[in-house]
């Protein structure tokens, strides 16, 4: 298991073979991409400042993968989280989650990014043709927490 | 001593990223210091939004969590990253 | 889009990475990958051979996808089984969506899924200690199909 | 004429993998071929079972289909890929 907090870029694709590696009980594996988006809420993006809370972060985040482990039988869970500037098309945050079985590595993996999306210390501020502006928390995204609360 | 961190929109319109204050028996709880940083003008009423989230010693916490001396306490606009 | 199906194996990195392409309206991939386990119900496996009905393989495989495309706001969506013999470790199934919004994705991703386990002309002939055994279907996956019914 | 498919385990048990049947008019629906394929004996009543599938020209369908000369039937047991 793997959180990582960093300002390079990376290949999804590699993260996405490794959580297989060469556990041969893997039966599925669910990976999730964020990208930034040339366009957002209405307006043309040029790119992103990812800001978060050193220290926090981390902590944050293991506390998430925590809860789901104790939710789903999981094997692997890695995920990788950018900060600082960013530009359209390039990925924001990889989330993925193996197990033997395929409804747990879905629900694990959507489970880990609704939680991350409002619980976990990061802030976007869009470099906009009008200037820049703080990306502004979304209620669907409350609401998406809500399905998993016990 | 209590250290205290801003981030984001709030990091901006505060023009403070982090600050070192004295704790006192009047700050019982998180709210106690934020109804103190109130005081301290018109900035400082971005903390009397009804979103404002805060965490205590690195942990997501509630308004109303109680103080000790020693803590790191941040607030902070609702998170948007993923 | 692609259907695909094919004996080879594959990378499914390149194909979760080729759902991004250079396409900067994507926000978010879902991608999710079936492989062989060495190990099912109770029993060693040395591997499987996937049968499967050519010709309606990949008009099965359509309609799943073109149903998945009414339900969610899609962006590509890449499908690719395998048939033929496999052995543990290696991936059976390829299922990538990508969309504007998190949701969508994840959704479309495990819809696709579903159907497919319950839908799409595939056979598992299982080589285990005590010899070949056909995959019995499971009720489990019956259910996951109900969630989707309207 | 009509064109049978048999697969995985049905296919195995009934040693054919396709066969050609003259498609005659009592052979309405799917399932009056059925009936038809169990009166051949006792390694045909495997399509007597409950969970069996069917598809009518590559597309599945339900044991009430209607049948027309030409048609390219198949007969298999519940799938298991993925």
């Amino acid at each position: 298991m793997a959180i990582i907090v960093q300002t390079d870029s990376f290949d999804p694709g590699q993260l996405l073979n490794q959580l297989h590696a060469d556990q041969l009980g893997v039966g599925a594996v669910v990976g999730f991409v964020g990208y930034v988006r040339d366009f957002n809420d209405g307006q043309d993006v040029a790119g992103m400042l990812l800001e978060h809370y050193p220290g926090m972060t981390e902590k944050a985040l293991s506390k998430i993968v925590d809860e789901a482990r104790e939710r789903w039988p999981l094997l692997a869970v890695d995920v990788l989280h950018r900060v600082g500037w960013l530009e359209p098309g390039e990925p924001i945050v990889f989330v993925g989650v193996s197990s033997a079985h395929r409804q747990a590595a879905f629900d694990a993996c959507n489970f880990i990014m609704d939680y991350l999306k409002t619980r976990a210390p990061f802030w976007k501020r869009e470099e906009t043709s009008e200037g820049p502006r703080w990306v502004d928390a979304r209620e669907i995204d409350d609401q998406a927490l809500e399905r998993w609360l016990r | 001593m209590l250290t205290i961190n801003y981030f984001a929109r709030y990091r901006e319109a505060l023009g403070c990223e982090q600050e070192q204050l004295p704790w006192s028996s009047a700050l019982q709880t998180v709210n106690d210091l934020r109804e103190h940083l109130l005081t301290r003008g018109d900035a400082w009423q971005i903390l009397a939004e009804p979103k404002v989230m805060c965490a205590r010693n690195q942990d997501m916490c509630q308004l109303d969590s109680p103080l000790a001396d020693g803590d790191e306490i941040a607030f902070f606009p609702p998170v948007t990253g993923g």
